[in-house]
């Protein structure tokens, strides 16, 4: 973050990209310097812009030494710029915002990370900080859904990284030739699970429908709303809690989100 | 970045001795979204070519500007080359620095300043380009034939020949439209009905080929490749598949009525057919007249039909029926001079008659056998004037146009007259005679040797005297005014569109000129084709015409129907416009722009806001007709729709490139 | 106490000229537009390199005649841009150059006026450099410097002979009252949110056009947009006052939209005005100046809230 | 005689009947504020909310335009028009907006209420109506109120039951006063005014003008004939127009707003009326009817009925080129 | 639109002349007189559209926002239409901007619109050269 000017973006390219599905694809970012833009703590977010086309804020998905990522939806102008870019290109970054997840109060807790399409992005940051500091907590589960396995995104996490270290099941909503895993929707397979809520946090993010049906399956299995803890998105402009946007009632999301548990959620206007 | 690639072409000397190719090229290495810029002397060469291609793949170039001459010339080669790489080939811009900069102007510095702006009105643009992918629509291999006269019948054997099924649609109970009415065609004097009926037996026994007499088109959907028309086939009241067209019903019907095809010269009973070879040879009723549709009395052709073919419970009946080609041939009608010459009458004098009662007159199947007799008394006429361009060429009471078939034919009838009754006077007034036709000339010049007097001028005013009839007019010859008196005066009136024309072809999204007469795509280059592609222009629809030119016109929109059918599917251009549902108010500004028929309103039904089933309208794009001019576009005041290949967006990145 | 005869009341003004841009403000519109423009560029892109350079954001500026309602707002924008979590650049350098010359309300501008039932007074303008307020024998100003930069223009205006001591038989003027007056509601805001849900708030938003009027008349509106217009081979990032009232402000790129009606506007409005804010800077950020309701083409009136919320 | 409260009596019974026999939803008519010379715009949903409606020399504001927030809705909406608003109904419905029969149309021949707006009117009575509340005949042709009668301070107190408010009542109006000459003026009489200056001054005075327009969109948000479901101005992303302010932008969205609405404006002048910043924008879409009549050498008015050609939709062969 | 202050000639420099052509009349036209080597000032710029009937009166307002110093659409006569009607709709949209930009005090001189065929291609040039001629003698004003 530019201390004097906190909109202005720092000059950045892209070092690596790669295709999730036939949307989505994660940018890999870093300092025309070469070096970390900055340093995020899971669930953060970036405003990324593309020369010439705007900014837009996206939640980043993982960071290396000299390096965060960002997995972008196809969704509007914008994003179409993002997905042209190529390796190389220049791009500004500005960031990091928001809350982020709450990393301490979940150690020693089991978690449960249920994720819908894209919704598995702000998650993973997380996904990936549990498996770096693998001793402060305890079992750790990813269930995640799409459409189809087109859809699926961080495949090589998916079928490669995770499976080994933690529990890894994966749905899709239709049979699918070639496809043997699961077949059904995220709620319904949560249920199927039976995960116990005791001692236990659920991570969850995907499209409303999904957050809907999968909350009261959550609800219905006994976990409390404190330990349900979901990402919101909204229109945001600045990030950093001036231009107004993206209130929900008092609350930016901006600055006092986008990470919430349910118990938060309540005492918030249902406006998001 | 854009990843554009740009590539400035020399084309030979033709460019590069005027604009600093080079320059050029450096330039569009500066602009934004510019990954690579070269230049070689001919791009559209084979190794230009190459060098594109191997440029793409080199620098993973994702959209392409060439620098060179007009994209009239060569933006297709270019389009086709980049089929060849990972490039959409919509994702092209070419700079026209040839024809619009090292052609016209001589200064060096200002040609290439110029052609620097090209390239970077090039550039903004092509960054705003989309990915377009060509679209390919099945073909219905059947074509529709609206009209069933001369001009029908030709197009639809010839279709039929070509091996293509055709459906024939008539609205009379008869094909046969106005020839089989006449009884001799010029020059040659050959017996109309004898060349022409055997065509129509042709056209009923054709496998390929399904008549359907008593027809109207009711509502057209689709568009070229398939049209879905909706059929209405409307009561004939006589079952067609079981009647013998043994005319019993026709002889005992009581009731009589004026025959429109013999021009009211003779009268046919209720229960009737057009004439007597028409066909399908197979009596209708005339639902108007019958008694026992009428007054629920009679019901005397029940009784004879020995088949039981009647039903008087007939109903009209309307199905759809879908076809990938459409030829119209409305054909035409005569204009009702009795509305515009007061002076000759108006209808009051009965032995003032039309052409076309002439024909019937003179007709050996006519009314009278082929004697030319009065009306009024049936007497024989001694003198007849003819009058010609009654109603053409008189933009002031009748019609602007000259009715081209009206000189031979009046020209025929004065030889028919001067033939058939010896001793016979003939006057003919006109105003010019043309005879642009193969052996016209000559037929009108042995009329002339024959007796026939021509009078030129207009005839003024016709009144009765002493049982004749007056025809007073000028001789512009003589300088002076002429009365003939007449026993007959044959009015040689206008050809008009057939009545319903317009809004037929409307319904095929085909239009009307200003007179009615339907409208060829370009009067010079494309004589048979309409506006709605697929749409195909057959005979005197599109404007008057004698039958030798009828005939070839119906051949020519046969071939073009062919020549669409013969292929399975078509591809459509992908740069026509698309709407954008969720911005589109449905206010209909744009539907009344299209020339097309290509846009109407719809009702779109779906949840929005606290609206659970919301109704509202949005306009739909028929991919098939539109022809992407954009006009549209205009009206549309939210951008909701918008030309694909020019969208808004890429036009205004044009313009801002050139202020910056 | 300084003094101002009203005679010198435009050479004041004049002499001020030389150290600062002075601004007048409109008689419809705020004077939040000296700080917060209606259009800013924040930075310029290249277009080749992203590399963002920051544009400037003006010199020392002078507002001249502030309302005391107006000021109390541009303590409301410090607190939003200033004084709370990230500072804003532009705002900061402008608020930083900027003088706010106050000028007591004489009489109440409006029917509308009600800043004294929303905690302020048509007399005090403690976030001003300098207050002027009237005499009661309207003669001239007795002067108030409230601040350093206050100091610096009564170095001015000394040095112009334009000031001096106030007569020691003349007064302020009492501060008058405003004709509209609303009730101080204890917890109004703790009651507006609660009732959050209520369909009142949907009467509230019948008439409303969905104009963007009262935010863009309001002192302390400062909702914006960030934009881009390109110019060649650079981009000008640009901020502009955008609406709350607009549904595009909320409206997200894959179609959702969680304000999509008037009423939900509208409610947000109230709230920011009476409630949130208050919740996040302890501060109503409705300062009772009136525009809004003069404004209004449909005669909205934000006042029935408060009496709504009265009434809770 | 006082015939504004007549009047009122009128709309109030007829609107009450309606909501009482459920023909409609609620009915759109005015209602005072607590301030004297202003009323609000009240959508009476019970009879006795109906009480509340006014009918005075205040109720400048146009009522069209808040068919379209029920333009979705299955029930039926009441409304009280004068000429203007009936026009605007026209309009919405040649625009495909509103469903005919979803709108009841309680017809108020209006004697002209604002000097600015609605001294150019020439269709005082509505042209569309359910139910003619009262006839037309009478109305001075040359405008002019009948009876400026304040407002009976009381009925605020009446009006605000509907809202579920009691407000005190204060002062008079806040905004402009009202002139209080509504005589008949020349249709186009705001342009009139600018067409007579030298192109230099033109350019000044639109300067001038659009340095003071704050974008608020107003002008837009009143307008009837602005119907689009999202307008140009709002999607920044299309190109047509940033959203950046400056005189010259601005003026880029002022003529583009005018040519939006040039041959369907019912010239009801609520976008003036509506403009916070006071600016005399009629004179764009009064210059742009001018032209039209001016091309075709016919009249040109809109919202006369539901089923009208639009002069930029439609052609003639011979239409003047004279400088293409 | 400020035409005063962001022309180029402002800036000392040669007018810049937008040229909106529809593609099968006037630019194909434009391309003739290329053909045939007439010449005419470089100061034209042109924007190619399927028809007269593209150019959306908004984009003449951008350019002059921009800064342009003559604004000219041209297309088919009209009955030439490639599209049949596009031009009809054309004449009576730039009939009214016409008088707006006038209202709005756009020097009328600065937009001008022409019919001009394929064959056209003398036509062309004379409109180009006269378009300059008017723009530069208006200049700066």
């Amino acid at each position: 973050m530019n201390a004097a000017n906190p909109l202005l973006p720092a000059a950045c390219r892209i070092i690596g990209i790669t295709d999730e599905t036939p949307d989505v694809k994660t940018f890999r970012l870093q300092t025309q310097g070469g070096a970390k833009p900055f340093a995020p703590m899971p669930g953060q977010l970036a405003m990324i812009s593309v020369p010439g086309a705007g900014e837009a804020m996206f939640s980043i998905t993982a960071q290396g030494e000299d390096w965060i990522e960002s997995s972008i939806k196809r969704v509007g102008a914008l994003t179409e710029a993002l997905h042209e870019l190529s390796e190389g290109d220049a791009v500004g970054v500005r960031g990091p915002y928001g809350n982020h997840f709450p990393v301490d109060a979940l150690k020693g807790k089991d978690l449960l990370f249920v994720g819908g399409g894209i919704g598995l992005a702000p998650i993973r940051s997380l996904i990936r900080y549990a498996l770096e500091h693998r001793e402060d907590y305890g079992k750790l589960d990813v269930l995640y859904g799409s459409r189809t396995t087109a859809d699926l995104v961080f495949k090589e996490d998916l079928f490669g990284n995770w499976p080994q270290r933690m529990g890894t099941h994966i749905t899709i909503d239709v049979p699918e030739d070639g496809w043997d895993g699961h077949v059904g929707f995220v709620p319904a397979y949560i249920e199927e699970k039976g995960f116990s809520p005791k001692g236990r946090a659920c991570i969850l993010c995907g499209p409303p429908i999904m957050i809907r049906l999968s909350l009261a399956s959550l609800y219905k299995m006994g976990f409390e709303k404190e330990n349900i803890i979901t990402t919101l998105e909204m229109r945001m402009k600045c990030g950093i809690g001036k231009c107004g946007r993206c209130n929900i009632g008092s609350k930016y999301v901006c600055l006092d989100g986008p990470v919430f548990s349910m118990a938060e959620l309540d005492e918030l206007p249902p406006e998001h | 970045m854009s990843r554009i690639g740009v590539f400035v072409c020399h084309c030979g000397t033709n460019l590069a001795s005027v604009v600093d190719v080079e320059k050029v090229a450096a330039a569009a290495r500066e602009l934004p979204g510019v990954s690579y810029a070269a230049e070689y002397k001919y791009m559209c060469s084979e190794p230009g070519q190459q060098m594109i291609l191997d440029a793409i793949a080199e620098h993973g170039l994702k959209r392409i500007v060439i620098a060179s001459c007009s994209p009239r010339m060569h933006e297709t080669t270019f389009r086709k080359m980049l089929k060849k790489s990972g490039v959409n080939e919509y994702l092209l811009e070419i700079a026209n620095i040839r024809e619009q900069v090292s052609w016209v102007h001589t200064d060096s510095g200002v040609a290439t300043e110029k052609a620097v702006d090209l390239v970077r009105m090039a550039v903004a643009k092509v960054a705003k380009d989309e990915p377009l992918k060509a679209s390919s629509i099945p073909i219905t291999k059947r074509a529709l034939v609206v009209g069933g006269g001369i001009a029908g019948i030709q197009a639809a054997l010839d279709i039929a020949d070509a091996g293509h099924e055709v459906w024939l649609l008539e609205r009379e109970p008869s094909i046969g439209g106005r020839m089989v009415m006449l009884d001799k065609t010029f020059p040659t004097l050959d017996c109309s009905a004898c060349i022409s009926t055997p065509k129509m037996v042709d056209m009923s026994a054709h496998p390929n080929i399904k008549l359907l007499t008593s027809c109207e088109v009711a509502a057209v959907r689709g568009y070229i490749g398939n049209f879905t028309v909706t059929i209405r086939q409307k009561a004939k009241y006589v079952n067609q598949d079981i009647c013998t067209g043994c005319g019993n019903c026709e002889e005992k019907c009581p009731v009589k009525v004026k025959s429109d095809f013999n021009k009211g010269l003779s009268d046919r009973p209720a229960i009737y057919r057009l004439f007597p070879q028409a066909v399908p040879a197979k009596p209708v009723i005339d639902r108007a007249h019958c008694l026992k549709l009428t007054k629920d009395r009679c019901g005397l052709c029940e009784k004879v039909c020995p088949l039981g073919c009647i039903d008087y419970a007939d109903e009209d009946r309307e199905y759809d029926e879908t076809f990938g080609a459409v030829v119209l041939a409305t054909g035409y009608g005569l204009c009702d001079w009795t509305a515009m010459y007061d002076e000759y009458g108006a209808g009051r004098f009965a032995d003032v008659i039309d052409g076309l009662a002439f024909e019937r007159l003179v007709n050996a199947s006519g009314p009278t056998e082929g004697h030319i007799v009065r009306p009024s008394d049936g007497a024989e006429p001694k003198t007849v004037v003819l009058v010609k361009c009654v109603g053409s060429r008189d933009p002031k009471k009748g019609k602007p146009w000259c009715s081209r078939a009206c000189c031979m034919y009046a020209a025929k009838h004065a030889h028919q007259i001067l033939e058939k009754i010896p001793g016979a006077r003939v006057f003919v007034f006109y105003i010019d005679v043309r005879t642009p036709g193969k052996n016209y000339e000559e037929f009108y010049d042995q009329t002339r040797k024959d007796g026939a007097v021509y009078v030129r001028g207009r005839v003024s005013r016709i009144y009765k005297e002493g049982g004749r009839l007056i025809c007073q007019g000028e001789d512009s010859l003589l300088g002076k005014q002429v009365r003939v008196a007449a026993d007959l005066v044959v009015l040689e009136t206008a050809m008009e569109p057939a009545a319903g024309a317009r809004e037929t072809a409307a319904l095929f999204g085909a239009s009307a000129d200003a007179n009615g007469w339907l409208q060829e795509a370009h009067p010079k280059l494309r004589p048979v084709e309409t506006q709605a592609g697929g749409v195909f222009l057959a005979g005197t629809c599109q404007g008057p015409k004698d039958i030798p030119d009828t005939v070839a016109q119906a051949s020519g929109a046969a071939a073009k129907a062919i020549g669409l059918l013969n292929k399975d599917e078509m591809e459509t251009s992908p740069m026509i416009v698309a709407v954008d549902e969720a911005k589109c108010s449905g206010c209909g500004a744009c539907v009344d722009i299209c020339p097309f028929g290509a846009l109407s309103l719809e009702i779109l039904t779906a949840r929005e806001g606290r609206w659970e089933r919301a109704e509202r309208f949005v306009c739909k794009v028929n991919a098939g007709l539109c022809q992407g001019c954009g006009a549209c576009t205009v009206a549309c005041r939210t951008g909701a729709i918008d030309l694909r290949g020019f969208r808004n967006v890429q036009i205004l990145e044009e313009i801002d490139a050139l202020w910056t | 106490m300084m003094y101002l005869l009203k005679e010198n009341f435009d050479k004041a003004r004049e002499a001020l000229a030389g150290a600062y841009a002075v601004v007048v403000p409109d008689e419809v519109l705020p004077p939040k537009d000296a700080l917060f423009p209606r259009s800013e560029t924040l930075y310029e892109t290249d277009r080749r390199t992203g590399e963002a350079r920051a544009a400037g954001a003006g010199g020392k500026t002078l507002l001249f005649g502030v309302r005391p309602c107006d000021a109390r707002a541009i303590g409301n924008l410090d607190a939003a841009f200033l004084e709370s979590g990230y500072v804003d650049a532009n705002y900061a350098q402008r608020r930083e150059n900027a003088t706010i010359v106050a000028l007591a309300c004489a009489q109440i501008p409006s029917p509308a006026c009600f800043c004294d039932s929303m905690g302020g007074s048509p007399h005090e303008a403690p976030e001003a450099d300098v207050v002027l307020t009237e005499a009661a024998d309207g003669s001239g100003y007795a002067l108030d410097f409230q601040s350093e930069k206050g100091s610096a223009v009564a170095e001015i205006w000394k040095a112009a002979d334009l000031i001096g001591p106030m007569p020691a038989h003349l007064e302020k003027a009492p501060a008058p009252t405003c004709t509209l007056k609303v009730n101080k509601v204890p917890d109004l805001a703790q009651k507006l949110t609660a009732a959050f849900e209520d369909g009142l708030w949907e009467r509230l938003a019948e008439a409303c056009l969905g104009c963007g009027c009262c935010t863009y008349v309001c002192p302390t509106c400062y909702c914006f947009d960030i934009g881009l217009e390109n110019r060649g081979g650079t981009a000008d990032t640009f901020r502009c006052w955008d609406s709350c009232m607009f549904p595009g402000y909320t409206q997200m790129a894959g179609g959702h939209n969680p304000r999509w009606s008037k009423t939900q506007r509208l409610r947000n409005r109230y709230l920011h005005k009476l409630a949130y804010f208050d919740e996040r800077y302890g501060r109503t950020l409705c300062v009772g100046c009136g525009r809004c309701i003069c404004r209004c083409p449909q005669g909205l009136d934000i006042t029935r809230a408060v009496e709504w919320g009265e009434r809770l | 005689m006082n015939n504004f409260s007549q009047q009122q009596q009128k709309i109030r019974s007829a609107a009450s009947r309606l909501l009482a026999d459920g023909t409609v939803r609620f009915v759109i008519g005015w209602a005072p504020t607590r301030f004297a010379e202003r009323t609000t715009v009240l959508f009476a949903h019970t009879e006795a909310e109906a009480q509340a409606l006014v009918w005075n020399a205040h109720c400048t504001a146009a009522l069209g335009k808040y068919l379209l927030d029920h333009r979705l809705a299955d029930y039926a909406v009441g409304i009280v028009a004068r000429g203007c608003e009936s026009r605007m109904i026209n309009r919405l419905l040649t625009d495909h907006q509103i469903w005919r029969e979803r709108v009841y149309i309680l017809g108020a021949p209006c004697p002209g209420m604002d000097a600015e707006r609605c001294a150019g009117c020439r269709e005082r009575a509505p042209v569309v109506w359910d139910e003619l509340l009262w006839d037309a005949d009478g109305m001075p042709e040359t405008g002019g109120r009948q009876d400026a009668a304040p407002t009976n301070l009381d009925e605020a107190t009446i009006a605000d039951v509907g809202a579920g408010l009691a407000l005190p009542a204060v002062g008079a109006a806040c905004s402009r006063p009202l002139d209080t000459d509504t005589s008949l003026r020349s249709r186009f009489f705001r342009a009139e005014a600018v067409e007579g200056l030298s192109a230099a001054e033109k350019f000044s005075y639109w300067d001038e003008v659009y340095a003071k327009c704050i974008r608020c969109y107003a002008c837009r948000q009143a307008c009837p004939v602005c119907s689009c479901r999202a307008c140009y101005v709002d999607m920044d992303r299309q190109g047509f127009q940033g959203k950046q302010h400056s005189a010259a932008d601005n003026r880029v969205f002022g003529v583009t707003r005018a040519f939006h609405v040039a041959d369907r404006c019912v010239e009801c002048g609520e976008c003036e009326r509506v403009c916070p910043m006071g600016l005399p924008i009629l004179g764009q879409t009064q210059k742009l009817i001018k032209e039209i009549e001016a091309l075709t050498g016919e009249a040109y008015v809109q919202g006369m009925d539901a089923e009208e050609e639009n002069f930029l939709g439609a052609f003639d062969l011979d239409d003047k080129d004279d400088f293409l | 639109m400020d035409v005063a202050n962001r022309t180029n000639t402002a800036a000392g420099g040669e007018p810049k002349i937008l040229a909106f052509c529809c593609n099968w009349c006037t630019y194909t036209g434009a391309d003739l007189a290329g053909l045939n080597r007439m010449k005419y000032p470089a100061n034209v710029r042109v924007v190619r559209v399927p028809c007269s009937g593209r150019v959306n009166p908004q984009f003449i307002l951008r350019a002059f926002a921009r800064g342009a110093d003559g604004v000219v659409v041209c297309g088919c006569h009209p009955g030439d239409c490639h599209y049949a009607t596009g031009n009809f709709f054309t004449r009576r949209r730039f009939m009214l901007m016409r008088g707006l930009l006038e209202f709005n005090g756009i020097d009328p001189r600065r937009f001008h619109a022409r019919w001009i065929s394929g064959s056209e291609a003398a036509k062309f040039r004379d409109f180009v050269s006269e378009v300059c001629a008017i723009v530069k003698g208006l200049g700066h004003e």
